[in-house]
């Protein structure tokens, strides 16, 4: 028993004892969860306090076996990769109950359980070295989301949930078929061990499983997170979930999807990545600047904010197929850096619905002379969003984009015009939302932030300045980690070297 | 094989395969009544028709194989074909109760 | 005297069990299981299985179908109305049925074409003594279970039977 | 050592003060924070400078690790040298003066404390990109200035036409910055690093291609930032921001850093010719083509506008001919001035009552003649009178636009008389005859006006005090002597004069004349008048496509359509199949029997073709 399985379980625990409390008790059940969530939050600090940097191999490891026969273990620890990620979740479900407080109130218990329920999951799947209990955790993230979107959604809510869930089980059923053959090749399900036998060359596939195995685990990540054209559920499970479910959901669950992609897809089938990845990049680059040319046209802001993160997230998939140390850490930096800022996005879109109880652009306007500090944090927020320097997006575009001159040039420049459009959607909206004149019907629904909002905003403002600032407090056991994938799939520089070459050739 | 030979045959005693015979033919009947009758009481019976054809299959294996097993199986039957009765009656009068009549074919919530 | 019993017996619960089917009365079908369920209990005598046999009377004979003619007569189940069936069921419905008994039979005689004789004395393995050792050995679990199996039995009725008194 | 990010440091501070609790102050304290920084700013520099030997030696500054990823090892870097002086002198004292001023031109306006700290912000990225001693240091400036650039432009954001302009010079810089973006992805993988001194050392080695392709994509990003032709749509637009925002972001110091970089980039851009020859023929095309919309236009801060892209074309011609030190020479001084005939201008709409069309102005020179002479003296600097600031920078960067190509020189001594010519209109419009606006026009306050004539100063002797090629000596290759080089400068003296000529004679002698030349001119003049039209060609090439298309095509046809459409097929289909299925299901009991019964004949047909079970 270690922090970490504490930072695991608490979240559980907790979810347990909600269910427990009486539902009159409503605002106990709110604090009780906020508490929780808190506390949870305060021990995975001890995890970045104990991490340490240049450790071989993962830390905090717990190995117990859970299922006899077959034998599956309780095996979980965390390397440069997964910390960062957990921290994410657990820094993010306060802030996700926080602004719940007061928009929920049909059925609170539940609601926060199920928060709860989600921090478990999240933090389990960061977390998970063994391929079933990952595959577990994976599933049980689906649950209590399915549930935030189809309860306390909004109009279409059950078909957004139902699309949603389709859709990722489409994909995770073919990782759990994966798995499976996984196992019967290596006889176990201990992903350490699994690595150990490809190495090792105890596990030795044909070149067509490996290329069937690699496309399962993609496809089921693909999905989540997700690429072009897989993504059209995205934007309709988050127009319809309450504002928290958008937040967790296009915060960390999203991330769930390109983390497998590093975690599993890059050290286990090298060969099939780097042979896919010509496809793969295209998609991401069709992603991001599809994406935000439909961004550019939505009239529904969460709609505009779900289609952003499609075109994002195309930059971190363009990164993780860069096969280069800036591509990649540019990548893993993104995923943390558009959970910040896309977070915030949904956080105050929902302020904003809070208030005026509408999602259209078109019902808006001039709320900066309402709401100024509402303004200034939106503004912040989009700027982030769109790569300003010092904020933290522009730290994982850049180092993606330059990952990818590095691998080809060709590719940097169409994933660039990403960078030119995001700025057109986001400054078009919020010139549409808080520009203008003043209208009688926004004059009287907007209120300035309240203690508790500024509570919820200010400590993702906070990190986007510091990530954007100080980029260096999270890069490098990141980068030691992504140096060891890289090397683990046997990607040596002189190929990159070569590529590179290549790129500017190109280019001339 | 001549009859003569068959009648000679017989002189042992009767081929199990004719008690088989029977209980499909039982059985059988069973199934024609349980599709045909609309009384469900009728129908019901036509179900323990159709066990006690079985039972019926199980005794003359068991006499084939003189192991007593078979009459065991059928000893369990009879008491879940019992316990059957007594509430499959109970839902019928139920049933009865609630729609008044005892028509299958108008018992037929199951759809939609 | 084997061919003769069980053609005698065999005969009755055939031309019962059609009256079972054909009868428009329920009651008249009751009384018309009742009697396959005697002449089955016969043959199970000529099969050498007295316990059985015994069993099948109290139990079927007596007991399940006293409690069908119970339940007749207290609905006071009447003819069941008529009602014309569909074309197909009426010019498929025999010979279909005709089929399935033929294949039945034919299954039989192919399955099993060398099976032995039965002799009305040939085995004694069916006495109320070999039952309950083999019910309070081999069978001992799936007794028990069935005891719990006749008890949710008795329960399920007696709630089923409440509701109507509410 | 010297404390060089005290610089842009302080400015910064007094952004964080004005930002937060700007609203809650009074406004002399407003005005305190917000001046006194960039003022202290100014000193700093001033004593940095003393102590440095005026950058003769570059002093190096790393502050900490910025961004770090296996081979990306970018620092927060500051570099100082004679040119990065030059410029921070240039912005922080131009800054000063103009943040002087607006503390009288805004004094009425809503929102005073956010202008100031807007302003501050403005300031902390423009010193950031000065200073910068890498690439992508010099990289967040610029960006940042854009940010501030559009923050500033919507400063009015009840405006929509104020609003729309701010969005339109980020996006249109956004553009610029791809190409820049693009041209540091291109450079690290080049040079394996971008900072200033590595890639300087490292660029005459390497091939000429790839420096091509890199002065080629930094073009883009200059013609993004400086207003050039194709990109420079955004900053006639820009000037719905107030006054003082137009002096010093969009004439004096902003839109001038893509010469800055140019420049800086030198070593890269001398060793790629053919962009060099590209600079040139964007910087003359840009300026002959502004300079003939200037003619036309009737609001006074347009017709700068367009004067600022036109002497911005100009410094970009200096640029590419070679004579970096020219063009950075005319930067300045163009800073003098212009920043002069905006905030001139910002002092006559005072005086107006917020009017901007010249039409409604005149006869100005007896309401508010501090303000006349001030502006003379700046519309005598641009027209490069003999003797002002202006005269000596475009004298160097039309001469060696002669030595190197003569067409060039030619053209750009006609843009020279037209640039005489309108802003000589202008002033004529401006002062001369009768008053035809609304209200008692009034003398500006003196906190606008001290700086007006600081500027003047600056604008007639700035050129003879500092000489920046000689300042400069040993950065850039020297500038060619050329033959004849007084007839050149007597030409370009001409054509000024003759362009303030005509503008007298059109505009005081015979006002009738203008009008009948227009009619003359017909469509041509209303394609002029109409900027040709590029903002409507832009929409109707680009712009709407791209929406029209992203709706229509992307959002509703693939997304919606191909997408969603194949997702939901698969979900109706299932449904469907399910549907029929679903006869089976009649509740019918017999019915369900029948198939039972149908099933168990089956299988024992299968049984008894497969041969039974064994």
């Amino acid at each position: 028993m270690n922090m970490l399985d504490l930072v695991i379980a608490l979240p559980a625990i907790g979810f347990l004892i909600a269910l427990l409390i009486p539902r009159a008790m409503d605002n106990f059940i709110r604090l009780f969860a906020l508490g929780f969530s808190l506390l949870t939050f305060v021990v995975s600090l001890t995890l970045v306090m104990g991490f340490q940097q240049g450790a071989a191999g993962q830390q905090f490891v717990t190995n117990v076996v859970w299922i006899q026969n077959p034998e599956i273990h309780y095996h979980v620890g965390i390397d440069g990769l997964s910390l960062w990620l957990i921290i994410l979740s657990t820094f993010l479900t306060p802030i996700a109950i926080l602004l719940s407080w007061n928009a929920i109130q049909d059925r609170a218990k539940e609601y926060f359980a199920f928060l709860l329920l989600l921090e478990f999951g999240l933090v389990g799947v960061f977390a998970a070295w063994d391929l079933f209990l990952f595959y577990v955790f994976w599933e049980v993230v689906l649950v209590p989301m399915y549930f935030l979107i189809g309860i306390w959604g909004h109009d279409r809510r059950i078909y957004a949930a139902v699309k949603f869930f389709l859709y990722t089980m489409a994909g995770s059923v073919l990782m759990l078929a994966a798995i499976i053959f996984l196992y019967t090749q290596a006889g176990t399900f201990d992903y350490a061990s699994i690595l150990d036998q490809f190495s090792t060359g105890k596990i030795v596939l044909t070149h067509l499983q490996e290329t069937l195995l690699f496309l399962a685990f993609f496809l089921a990540f693909a999905i989540k997170v997700p690429l072009f054209p897989l993504h059209t559920w995205l934007p309709d499970a988050h127009v319809e979930a309450p504002t928290a479910g958008s937040l967790m959901l296009a915060s960390v669950m999203l991330k769930m999807g390109t983390y497998g992609l590093v975690r599993f897809c890059l050290p286990m089938f090298p060969t099939a990545a780097r042979e896919n990845a010509p496809w793969i990049v295209i998609l991401a680059i069709i992603g991001i600047v599809y994406g935000a040319l439909v961004a550019m046209v939505q009239p529904n802001m969460k709609k505009l904010v779900a289609y952003s993160s499609v075109s994002h997230l195309g930059f971190v998939v363009l990164g993780i197929f860069t096969f280069t140390q800036a591509g990649l850490d540019g990548a893993v930096y993104q995923m943390l850096n558009h959970g910040i800022s896309t977070g915030a996005l949904f956080l105050l879109v929902g302020f904003l619905y809070e208030r005026r109880h509408s999602l259209e652009i078109s019902s808006y306007g001039g709320v900066a002379t309402a709401a100024p500090w509402l303004s200034i944090l939106f503004l912040i927020t989009t700027l982030a969003s769109i790569g300003l320097p010092t904020l933290n997006n522009f730290v994982g575009e850049f180092l993606v984009l330059q990952g990818a001159a590095q691998a080809n040039f060709t590719w940097a420049v169409f994933a660039s015009l990403g960078v030119i459009l995001s700025a057109c959607y986001m400054l078009w909206m919020y010139q549409r939302v808080f520009f203008g004149e003043l209208s009688e019907e926004v004059k009287h629904h907007m209120p300035e932030l309240s203690l508790r909002e500024w509570a919820c905003a200010v400590p993702l403002i906070f990190m986007m300045l510091w990530m954007g600032m100080y980029s260096q407090s999270f890069i490098p056991i990141v980068s030691e980690q992504n140096a060891k994938i890289l090397h683990q799939g046997k990607m040596s520089s002189p190929v990159r070297a070569m590529a590179a070459v290549q790129g500017v050739n190109n280019a001339r | 094989m001549d009859p003569s030979q068959a009648l000679e045959m017989l002189k042992n005693g009767v081929p199990t395969s004719w008690y088989l015979t029977l209980s499909a033919l039982l059985f059988s009947i069973g199934v024609a009544g349980f599709m045909i009758r609309r009384n469900i009481i009728t129908v019901f019976m036509c179900i323990e028709l159709m066990l006690n054809a079985v039972n019926l299959s199980f005794i003359a294996f068991a006499h084939q194989h003189k192991q007593v097993s078979g009459h065991l199986f059928t000893f369990f039957v009879m008491v879940v074909a019992a316990a059957e009765a007594a509430v499959g009656l109970a839902i019928i009068l139920t049933v009865f109760k609630n729609r008044s009549t005892l028509n299958i074919d108008e018992i037929n919530t199951l759809k939609n | 005297m084997d061919l003769f019993f069980f053609s005698l017996f065999a005969f009755i619960a055939l031309i019962c069990a059609v009256n079972v089917v054909l009868q428009k009365h329920p009651i008249s079908s009751a009384l018309s299981l009742v009697g396959v369920m005697g002449s089955l209990a016969v043959l199970y005598l000529l099969l050498g299985a007295e316990f059985v046999a015994m069993a099948q009377v109290i139990v079927y004979a007596g007991a399940v179908m006293v409690l069908f003619i119970f339940v007749i007569m207290l609905l006071n189940a009447g003819i069941e109305e008529h009602r014309g069936r569909s074309w197909i069921a009426k010019l498929l419905g025999f010979p279909a049925f005709v089929a399935l008994l033929g294949l039945l039979c034919w299954f039989v005689q192919r399955f099993f074409p060398n099976t032995g004789f039965v002799k009305f004395g040939d085995f004694t393995g069916g006495g109320a003594q070999e039952i309950g050792y083999a019910l309070f050995t081999e069978y001992l679990l799936p007794f028990e279970v069935t005891s719990v199996l006749i008890l949710i039995a008795i329960i399920g009725a007696i709630v089923l039977a409440r509701k109507e008194l509410d | 050592m010297y404390k060089l990010w005290l610089i842009p440091a302080l400015p910064f501070i007094g952004f964080l003060i004005n930002g937060i609790i700007g609203r809650k102050l009074p406004k002399a304290v407003t005005n305190l924070v917000a001046v006194g920084s960039v003022v202290l700013a100014f000193l700093w520099v001033l004593f940095v400078g003393n102590q440095s030997n005026w950058g003769a030696t570059p002093l190096h500054a790393h502050y900490f690790t910025w961004i770090k990823s296996g081979a990306v090892n970018v620092g927060w870097d500051y570099w100082v040298d004679k040119l990065t002086m030059i410029m921070l002198m240039v912005v922080t004292g131009i800054g000063s003066l103009i943040h002087i001023y607006a503390t009288g031109y805004m004094e009425h306006e809503e929102g005073y404390y956010r202008f100031f700290a807007y302003l501050n912000l403005f300031m902390f990225f423009m010193l950031n990109l000065v200073l910068a001693g890498n690439y992508l240091i010099l990289f967040v400036g610029w960006e940042g200035v854009g940010l501030c650039s559009y923050l500033l432009i919507g400063f009015y954001f009840v405006k929509k036409s104020a609003t729309t302009a701010g969005n339109k010079a980020f996006i249109v810089n956004r553009i610029g910055d791809f190409g820049f973006s693009l041209a540091m992805f291109l450079m690290f993988t080049t040079f394996g690093s971008l900072n200033f001194a590595k890639v300087f050392a490292a660029a005459p080695g390497k091939p000429e291609g790839i420096l091509t392709a890199i002065a080629f994509l930094m073009l883009l990003g200059a013609t993004g930032k400086s207003a050039q032709i194709p990109l420079y749509v955004w900053l006639p637009d820009a000037m719905e921001g107030p006054t003082p925002v137009s002096a010093l972001i969009h004439a004096a110091t902003m839109v001038t850093a893509g010469v800055y970089m140019c420049s800086r980039s030198s070593v890269i851009f001398l060793h790629a010719p053919m962009a060099m020859e590209a600079v040139a023929l964007v910087g003359l095309a840009t300026a002959v083509f502004a300079a003939t919309i200037g003619l036309t236009q009737y609001d006074i801060k347009k017709v700068f506008a367009y004067s600022t892209v036109s002497q911005l074309g100009y410094m970009f011609l200096g640029v590419g001919v070679g004579a970096f030190s020219a063009g950075v020479w005319h930067l300045m001084t163009h800073a003098f001035f212009k920043a002069l005939l905006f905030l001139g201008a910002g002092s006559v709409i005072h005086a107006c009552h917020g009017e901007q069309d010249m039409r409604h102005m005149g006869g100005l020179r007896k309401y508010a003649p501090k303000t006349m002479a001030v502006l003379a003296c700046a519309s005598l600097a641009i027209a490069g009178f003999p003797g002002t600031s202006g005269f000596f920078s475009k004298d160097a960067i039309l001469t060696a636009a002669y030595g190197h190509a003569p067409w060039m020189f030619w053209v750009g001594v006609v843009t020279a008389g037209m640039t005489a010519f309108y802003v000589w209109r202008a002033f004529w419009m401006t002062f001369w005859g009768e008053y035809k606006g609304h209200g008692h026009p009034h003398e500006s306050p003196w906190s606008m006006l001290g700086p007006l004539v600081v500027l003047a100063i600056l604008s007639l002797f700035g050129g003879v005090l500092f000489n920046v090629p000689k300042i400069l000596e040993g950065m850039f290759p020297p500038l060619h002597e050329v033959e004849g080089e007084g007839m050149l400068m007597g030409i370009s003296i001409a054509a000024g004069l003759l362009g303030i000529a005509l503008s007298y004679y059109m505009y005081v002698v015979n006002t009738e004349l203008p009008a009948k030349i227009t009619a003359a001119l017909g469509g041509l003049y209303r394609l002029v008048y109409d900027k040709y039209r590029v903002d409507e060609a832009y929409d109707a090439a680009v712009v709407t496509p791209l929406i029209e298309g992203s709706k229509a095509v992307l959002w509703h046809g693939v997304d919606q359509g191909v997408i969603d459409g194949a997702v939901n097929g698969v979900g109706y289909q299932a449904r469907g199949i399910g549907g029929i299925l679903k006869l089976i299901q009649s509740g019918n009991i017999r019915s369900y029997a029948t198939w039972i019964a149908v099933g168990a004949v089956a299988l024992l047909l299968a049984l008894g073709a497969g041969g039974g079970v064994k």
